[in-house]
């Protein structure tokens, strides 16, 4: 019994003393956050982040270009802990959603031509700006939809990108990739849209899609504080948004929608639930 | 002479670590993503085990059976295991950010790794003479670091492929490293034991 | 230093401590895993012998059986079951070196006529499904009752009298061959294995 | 009025060459093969190939259909990893384990990496070791070849590998079916799966196929080489021991795996170079394993084994390209 | 929060063979069987349960920087005793389980609780969550084993279920079969997940 | 002998039949002409006209901006009537002049001609960038910046560019063949701007009567007539410069970079009219061609003239068009309308119907390698493809995109009918976006 508690406890002693004097002469600088977060990790070393061990995982972390709820040995209170160490300069901002500014699918609006190629926006965009008549308008071969990191996206079966409230977290990655600047973001709290990307003028908007606005400026003169309308399209002001469901049905073209009553048509979204806590929150 | 061929053949690739044995599963699904890091972890592995094979065989023989606390194995095993790759850690990092860079930063992830213990633990089960221990210890490395690397590939090209919603991620690529275990059963026989 | 110590010390009487609880454990279930490995043992060699009331796991003899690869001696132990101090049977292992997948362990008991009373297979890596199925009883029950004499120690494939296993003959080729082996050795040593005495 | 005029990114021509014509042509080059299998196995085989290959298509029409996407039957993808599947079992095979093997190869082979051109391991084979690991008394229970209206019966027999292994363990020596004699094995006079007896005719499908372009020479030629060489090299160390190199060449799958499994394009290298390496991968480890492993035949794991390896070895044999090379002033 | 849910929470939504992949080596190496799953999964738990108390009361005493040595030397402790004790009292289990029993120290989802968990919080949690984690990862040891004794025997604990005519599927009590049956059930575990949100 | 060729390529039908025995024949003046102010590589040009002016044939109408860009010239004389942003080939409204022909087709006074044996280099120079001279090999890079390679690079060798190698066209093979003398005579201007002897003229075997017509006709010059191996992309001037002098342009370097210039034969022709009777570039040869015509024919047509007008001057259409293509089948545009004029770049006009387009729905990649066989290259189309799809932008540099000289043969090729070039002209646009962003 001596043998063992002697042999176990030396052991014990002679590796605390080596790694202690090893900790001070091999001691090497290290940036104190990642310090603090390598200090709430696990120290298991499994490699579940996908980085060597504990210590890449912190700086990975710490340096921001890891998200910091890799590490599956920690389990929900180490993503807490690191949250509060980076927590301390995360600033809250407003919530915000991205959503697709046109409805001109396959039957509402024209094309220029017939194209044929990648399923891609990027290329089509490439080839006389895209098939959509609309300068403006979706393309809808879903470039966005393969670039949504959490699927928000969908495509309908006639080509219109719809984005869903609930799913979108705000990260914008569609938004740079798509190629006509059709997807906005909008504070999270706002359900009515004006669903139109397109400046031209009414008569020519009529002339390739229904569902355009025409910036007949009916919207405005029912709930003035609203909407505002600029080069032939009309806004909505997020700022005082309460009462501006009530232009939807006087739109001649229908182009304002509200997305608690439903998305646009052809998206197989049940209509969003007001009010939403953002997902990434 | 021949021995120890077989030994090392056996390890590499009968016996495969990762893919007979299931021994360092966690690394080996954690740090394959990349073929480049799947290297750099498989060659401190092998570092880190054959390091381990010689000091845990010595503790063995020196400390535990001549006082007769074999049952102390486990503790005593890990216990030095886990402060030897630290220290090695330490000084890698100070003397040489290089090779820290390409090896180092892997060596924690494998100090509580079961492949290392499981190495210390077969050597003393099978009871290998030190020579043989420490060919067995650099077999069993030279395999995982095989398995690593060819997975990380397979992985890299599956990362391009459309794999249904319910696969992807970690699904697929347990299924893939079940398929090259099924390869691996090829070497079956190859060596008796 | 101060904060130094104190890392040794905290560390030291956690080894301590761990080295201090584990020996208690450790005396607590010496006996039990002394017993426990016997019982194993004593399985296996009843599992091959007649009924006994003896221990036949202490009535031993060992014997040297030439040597390995590497010149060191091969021991045999036989192991001899009585029953109200007659002998009922000797059991030994017997190693096939010739299996399919390497080798294969059997524990064979005879009875004092040189009958194989009954074998066990101890350890064993032929493939699943075809070679292992020498584990099986009716493959095992082949060899009760046959002694050098009575039977053609060669698979039926080979003109013997032994049943193979469809599609893997060469398992049972093995044991065939290292059962008969062991018993030609048994013959010619049965003096000293039923020596009284031996090593107890 | 929309504009009827079609846009798009040049090119504005192709070959005509398509996937499915690219199957097809494999398919026929398989046809002398299955046909005769067929005629030596009689029923047997015929059903074997039956449940394969429909088998095949139904799965890959269900996992087509579980995962809402179009139905990709018309490439002839599925069919011929039936086929190839078929012709790798012994005639004997019952119905279940042909239609799990069928499963295995494009439920786990091949469609849960999202179908045709992406599965890293070669459908057919991973159903074939799978089933040879899963029940081996199956798998390695042959018949002679018993030619429809020969009259001959069908008898259990070993394959001349399987044959020679035994031997070699039992004895150390080679069996004599192995030094000499063994040149009818070529017209498939000889126990094996549908596919491996019938060299002959294989080989002439693979012609067909190096002819049409289909295949390149680089992996079968590099395949068979290298077994040739090593095989060699073992037989003049010592020929009682070690059969002869063409012994190699004519039994087991060899032909069939070098032609048309082994270049399954899908998993094997894209380049010459590595297709080249992969070729000699794939006959190392054949003869390594038929010689000291512990299965008679090596193909299908040495071709497995080498599919793991692909996606390295096209990490390492990217061509040099146009203007990377010194000036030459 | 309350203990129910520390306990519940091991067992699915942080489930650590499903949810979080730790363990794997054990899960996939003993799994050839339901009974020897249930008892590997029994002997972590108890492991966990041990050292995730002993840790919660030492977690003041013990110094930062040598927290990692020391956590690890209270886990090996007592896998020796669950070693010692399985060898004195259940043997066959002690032989099925192999190497893989000292190797449970080394179990990522042990030191990863001490860590995480039991150096931060009071004894009793501490304790619970050890228990809900190790159940957990028995759970999965158990359907992991038992889908694998099914298909790989045709048994279940060593019932034979389908009778004679059964022909086993032998991959699956192999190593290739246990990674991929692994793969199977997480992508089932997936799409079940999926069809109810 | 085995004729001199490069690595890589394949041999499409070169289906020229249609036009290849057809004498060029000049096309009349339209109702009106389109003349963009955009026709090359470069800045586009300033306009410098105005509605209501009178305008000369060869009279300035846009003027150079940069060094990097040239005048564009009235080709023919009479009114503008417009100065608007017109549909162009690119497939947007740009800027163009529109011009009322009088059908006087009156040169401007100013040109006059030269002798080039008495002008300096300089002049020479000027005289060319003055004239809107650019590569009429479908390029159109301004000629007078090849010319003027900086000091450090010398030039040892001119390569005349009469490969063709594009399904359908026979422009290049008529004007080989018809006026071979304006394109010795422009050889012999760029010999003595460039300051070398040698010249090469590579023209594929499939041209006999273009090779013996020159080889007779250069013999006295000094100038030597390679024939080729039928491949194509030959006429890509990195694959002729390899074949002709086994050199190789080092990746993401110029031809200068290994001593060679390479022009199209018809901008040596265009040079000779250039500088000897001091006539602008107005005017060139296309083929108008394709199953979708009636009567494929090589015209000479005025620079400006609308595709509905030059399609009419061939007989019409032949049933509904489905496609039409500015250019050769593997490297054309297609373009939105007949209306768009044809400009400088023009080598030809392609009309196909409905039954004459390949639509094979593109399938998985089988990954059958043809596409890596058939690379001048020597590129992996299929990984840089599967790349740019998922957008890993940084392995598709890696794996050399831009390199890719976008010619076609890998899709051509493709057994699962993939988009290659397409894809990899998307990864092109993410590393030029991330290069510009650094
Ligand atoms: C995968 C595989 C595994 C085998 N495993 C065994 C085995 O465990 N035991 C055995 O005796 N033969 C085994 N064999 C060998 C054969 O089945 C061999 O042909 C047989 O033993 C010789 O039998 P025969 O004399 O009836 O032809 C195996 C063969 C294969 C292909
Ligand atoms: C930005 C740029 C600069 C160039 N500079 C030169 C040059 O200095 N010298 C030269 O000989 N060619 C130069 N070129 C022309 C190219 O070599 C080439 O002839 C032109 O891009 C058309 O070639 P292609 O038709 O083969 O694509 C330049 C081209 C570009 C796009
Ligand atoms: C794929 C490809 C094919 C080409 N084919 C031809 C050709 O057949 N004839 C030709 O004159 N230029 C061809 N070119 C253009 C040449 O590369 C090069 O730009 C031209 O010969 C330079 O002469 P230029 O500046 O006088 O046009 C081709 C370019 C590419 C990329
Ligand atoms: C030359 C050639 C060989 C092929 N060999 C196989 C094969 O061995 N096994 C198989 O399942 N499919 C084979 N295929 C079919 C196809 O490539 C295969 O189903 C894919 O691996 C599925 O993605 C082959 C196809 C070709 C063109
Ligand atoms: S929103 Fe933009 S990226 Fe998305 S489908 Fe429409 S055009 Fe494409
Ligand atoms: S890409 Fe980002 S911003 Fe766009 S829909 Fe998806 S989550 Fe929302
Ligand atoms: S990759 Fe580019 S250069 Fe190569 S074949 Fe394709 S288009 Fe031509
Ligand atoms: S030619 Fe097409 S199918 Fe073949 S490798 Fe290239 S991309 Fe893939
Ligand atoms: S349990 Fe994690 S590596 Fe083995």
């Amino acid at each position: 019994m001596l043998a063992a508690v002697l042999s176990i406890g030396g052991i014990g002693l002679v590796a605390a003393a080596t790694l202690g004097l090893a900790a001070k002469k091999f001691a090497v600088e290290v940036d104190p956050r990642e310090l603090a977060i390598l200090e709430v990790l696990p120290g298991v070393n499994c490699g579940a982040c996908g980085l060597p061990g504990c210590s890449g995982y912190a700086k990975g972390v710490a340096e921001g270009t890891i998200a910091p709820n890799l590490c599956t040995p920690g389990g929900s209170e180490t993503v807490e802990a690191i949250a509060d160490i980076l927590g301390i300069e995360a600033i809250t901002i407003e919530p915000q959603v991205a959503i697709v500014a046109c409805q001109g699918d396959n039957r509402k609006a024209t094309n220029k031509y017939r194209y044929l190629g990648l399923q891609d926006c990027n290329a089509a965009q490439k080839l006389a700006d895209g098939p959509k008549t609309c300068p403006g308008g979706c393309l809808g071969l879903g470039s966005c939809e393969r670039a949504c990191p959490f699927g928000a996206i969908e495509m309908t079966a006639e080509n219109l990108a719809v984005i869903n409230r609930e799913k979108c977290t705000g990260c914008e990655k569609c938004v740079a990739v798509c190629p006509r600047q059709v997807i906005k973001m909008v504070p999270l709290k706002a359900t009515v849209h004006v669903l139109c990307n397109s400046h031209d003028k009414g008569a020519l908007i009529r002339k390739y899609c229904q569902i355009g606005c025409i910036g007949c400026h009916i919207c405005k003169k029912t709930v003035p504080e609203a909407y505002v309308v600029e080069n032939f399209l009309a806004f909505a002001d997020y700022e005082h948004i309460e009462n501006a469901a009530a232009a939807i049905e006087k739109c001649p073209t229908k182009c304002i929608r509200d997305f608690s009553t439903g998305y646009p048509e052809g998206s197989s979204f049940p209509p969003a639930t007001v009010p939403v806590k953002h997902p990434a929150a | 002479m021949v021995e120890l061929l077989l030994i090392l053949i056996s390890a590499v690739f009968v016996n495969n670590f990762v893919l007979a044995r299931f021994l360092g599963i966690c690394p080996f699904l954690g740090v394959s993503k990349k073929v480049e890091t799947a290297l750099g972890m498989g060659m401190a592995v092998i570092f880190v085990m054959t390091v381990a094979a010689v000091v845990t065989w010595f503790i063995q023989y020196l400390v535990l059976i001549p006082f007769g606390i074999e049952y102390l194995q486990t503790i005593a095993f890990i216990l030095v295991i886990a402060s030897l790759v630290q220290l090695v850690e330490m000084v890698i990092q100070k003397t040489s950010p290089v090779l820290y860079q390409s090896l180092g930063i892997f060596l924690p992830l494998i100090t509580t790794n079961c492949a290392v213990l499981g190495v210390a633990v077969l050597n003393i089960q099978k009871s290998y003479s030190f020579i043989e221990s420490v060919v067995f210890a650099m077999g069993a490395g030279l395999g995982f670091t095989l398995a690593m690397v060819l997975f990380a590939g397979l992985r890299e090209r599956i990362d391009l492929c459309p794999v249904p919603k319910c696969f992807r991620g970690t699904a697929v690529a347990l299924v893939t490293a079940g398929l090259l275990s099924l390869a691996f059963m090829g070497f079956a026989g190859l060596v008796k034991g | 230093m101060k904060e130094m110590s104190r890392l040794l010390i905290t560390l030291t009487l956690i080894a301590a401590c761990a080295g201090l609880l584990l020996s208690l454990v450790e005396s607590a279930t010496r006996e039990p895993i002394k017993e426990q490995r016997r019982l194993q043992m004593l399985k296996a060699l009843s599992a091959v012998l007649p009924e006994f009331d003896n221990s036949p796991d202490t009535d031993i003899v060992p014997l040297q059986n030439g040597v390995d690869k590497k010149g060191a001696p091969v021991n045999v132990v036989f192991y001899r079951a009585r029953k109200a101090n007659q002998l009922v049977g000797t059991a030994f292992k017997v190693i096939a070196p010739d299996g399919y997948t390497g080798n294969i362990e059997i524990m064979v008991g005879v009875d004092p006529e040189q009958q194989v009373n009954a074998i066990e297979i101890l350890a064993h890596a032929e493939t699943p499904g075809l070679g292992s199925k020498i584990e099986e009883h009716w493959f095992k029950d082949l060899f009760k009752g046959k002694n050098l004499d009575n039977v053609d120690w060669r698979v039926k494939k080979d003109g013997g009298e032994f049943e193979q296993i469809t599609g893997a003959t060469i398992s049972p080729r093995a044991i065939v061959g290292a059962v008969k082996k062991g018993l030609e050795f048994y013959r010619d040593n049965k003096a000293k294995i039923l020596a009284e005495g031996g090593q107890q | 009025m929309e504009n009827p005029l079609y846009l798009s990114s040049s090119p504005h021509i192709h070959s005509g060459e398509t996937t499915d014509k690219v199957m097809r042509l494999v398919i026929y080059a398989l046809l002398p093969a299955t046909a005769l299998s067929i005629y030596l196995f009689g029923l047997p085989a015929l059903s074997v190939l039956l449940i394969c290959t429909l088998g095949c298509m139904a799965f890959e029409a269900l996992s087509c259909k579980l995962m809402k996407q179009p139905l990709t039957l018309v490439d002839g993808s599925a069919a011929l990893t039936g086929i190839l599947l078929a012709l790798n079992l012994p005639p004997s095979t019952p119905w279940w384990m042909s239609l799990l093997g069928a499963a295995i190869a494009i439920l786990i082979g091949k469609q849960i990496y999202g179908g045709l051109g992406y599965n890293p391991f070669n459908p057919a084979l991973v159903a074939r070791v799978v089933l040879l690991i899963s029940f081996p008394v199956q798998m390695t229970s042959w018949t002679t070849p018993a030619p429809i209206g020969s009259g001959i019966d069908a008898v259990t027999a070993a394959t001349p590998l399987g044959e020679m292994k035994t031997a070699v363990m039992l004895t150390g020596k080679l069996p004599e079916m192995a030094t000499s004699g063994f040149g009818n094995y070529f017209f498939g006079n000889m126990a094996g799966s549908l596919g491996e007896v019938s060299a002959l005719v294989l080989l002439l499908g693979g012609f067909f196929l190096l002819f049409k372009k289909v295949i390149s020479w680089h992996i079968p030629i590099s395949f068979i080489g290298t077994v040739l060489i090593i095989g060699g090299i073992f037989w003049l160390l010592d020929p009682s021991k070690y059969p002869n190199p063409l012994f190699h060449l004519i039994t087991g799958g060899l032909i069939l795996g070098a032609f048309f499994m082994a270049t399954d394009m899908v998993t094997s290298p894209i380049t010459d170079k590595g297709m080249l390496i992969f070729g000699f991968g794939c006959g190392l480890l054949t003869v390594l394993i038929r010689l000291f492993g512990g299965y008679p035949e090596g193909v299908s794991f040495a071709i497995l084994l080498m599919n793991a390896c692909t996606p390295l070895i096209d990490r390492y044999t990217r061509p040099k390209i146009y203007g990377q090379v010194e000036q030459k002033a | 929060m309350s203990l129910v849910k520390i306990f519940s929470k091991g067992i699915w939504k942080e489930n650590a063979v499903f949810k979080l992949l730790l363990g794997m080596c054990p899960l996939l190496a003993v799994t050839t069987s339901a009974e020897n799953g249930l008892g590997m999964g029994l002997a972590s738990t108890f492991v966990l349960v041990c050292s995730n108390t002993v840790v919660a009361i030492l977690r003041k005493l013990i110094p930062p920087k040598v927290r990692i040595p020391a956590f690890i030397i209270i886990i090996a402790t007592f896998v020796t005793v669950v070693q010692l004790c399985m060898e004195a009292w259940i043997y066959g289990l002690y032989q099925a389980l192999g190497i893989f029993i000292p190797l449970i120290v080394v179990n990522c989802l042990i030191l990863g609780r001490a860590e995480a968990f039991a150096s931060k919080r009071p004894v009793i949690d501490s304790a619970v969550d050890g228990l809900g984690m190790g159940l957990g990862f028995t759970l999965a040891l158990f359907i992991l084993g038992s889908v694998r004794e099914i298909f790989g025997a045709g048994e279940l604990l060593g019932f034979s279920l389908f009778g004679t005519a059964y022909q086993p599927v032998l991959l699956m009590i192999l190593p290739p079969g246990a990674f991929i049956s692994l793969g199977l059930l997480l992508a089932l575990m997936n799409r079940f997940e999926a069809a109810k949100s | 002998m085995k004729l001199k060729s490069f690595s890589g390529g394949l041999h499409p039908p070169d289906s020229k039949e249609y036009s290849a025995h057809k004498p060029i024949e000049r096309c009349p003046l339209p109702e009106e002409l389109i003349i963009p102010a955009a026709q090359h590589i470069g800045a586009p040009a300033d306009i410098c006209v105005a509605v209501g002016d009178q305008v000369k044939k060869g009279q300035v109408i846009a003027n150079a901006n940069g060094f990097v860009s040239v005048p564009i010239h009235a080709s023919t004389s009479g009114e503008v009537i417009a100065v608007e942003p017109r549909l162009h080939p690119m497939g947007r409204e740009l800027p163009a002049v529109v011009i009322k022909p009088d059908g006087l087709d009156q040169w401007h006074e100013s040109l006059r001609q030269n002798d080039p044996e008495q002008l300096d280099v300089d002049s020479l120079k000027n005289l060319i960038r003055d004239a809107g001279i650019v590569g009429m090999g479908g390029a159109t890079f301004p000629t007078h910046v090849k010319l003027s390679p900086p000091e450090e690079k010398t030039i040892d060798t001119l390569i005349l560019n009469g490969v063709e190698c594009e399904p359908f066209l026979t422009a290049d093979h008529r004007l080989m063949l018809e006026e071979s003398e304006r394109i010795i005579d422009g050889i012999n201007i760029l010999r003595k701007v460039l300051g070398i002897d040698q010249a090469i003229i590579g023209i594929e075997v499939n041209k006999p009567d273009a090779i013996e017509k020159l080889t007779r006709d250069c013999a006295a010059h000094n100038i030597q007539v390679q024939p080729l191996k039928v491949r194509y992309p030959q006429g890509a001037e990195k694959q002729l410069i390899n074949a002709c002098t086994g050199r190789q342009v080092p990746s993401g370097g110029l031809p200068m970079d290994c001593g060679v210039v390479v022009q199209n034969v018809g901008t040596a022709a265009a040079i000779s009219d250039a500088v000897r009777l001091g006539r602008p570039l107005v005017e060139r040869i296309a083929t108008i061609t394709g199953p979708g015509i009636v009567e494929p024919k090589n015209l000479r047509i005025t620079i400006g003239t609308p595709l509905q007008y030059l399609v009419d001057q061939c007989g019409g259409l032949n049933g509904e068009p489905a496609k039409i293509i500015m250019g050769g089948p593997m490297m054309g545009q297609t373009q939105l309308s007949l209306d768009v004029p044809a400009i400088r770049g023009t080598s030809g006009v392609l009309v196909f119907r409905e039954e004459d387009l390949p639509k094979m729905p593109a399938g998985p990649c089988i990954r059958c390698g043809r596409c890596i066989g058939v690379c001048p290259i020597h590129l992996q189309p299929t990984t840089i493809a599967a790349y740019a799809r998922l957008e890993m932008i940084d392995a598709a540099e890696n794996y050399n995109a831009l390199d890719c000289i976008e010619c076609g043969c890998c899709t051509y090729i493709c057994p699962a009918t993939l988009p290659l070039v397409q894809s990899i002209r998307h990864a092109k646009g993410g590393i030029m976006a991330k290069r510009r962003k650094i």
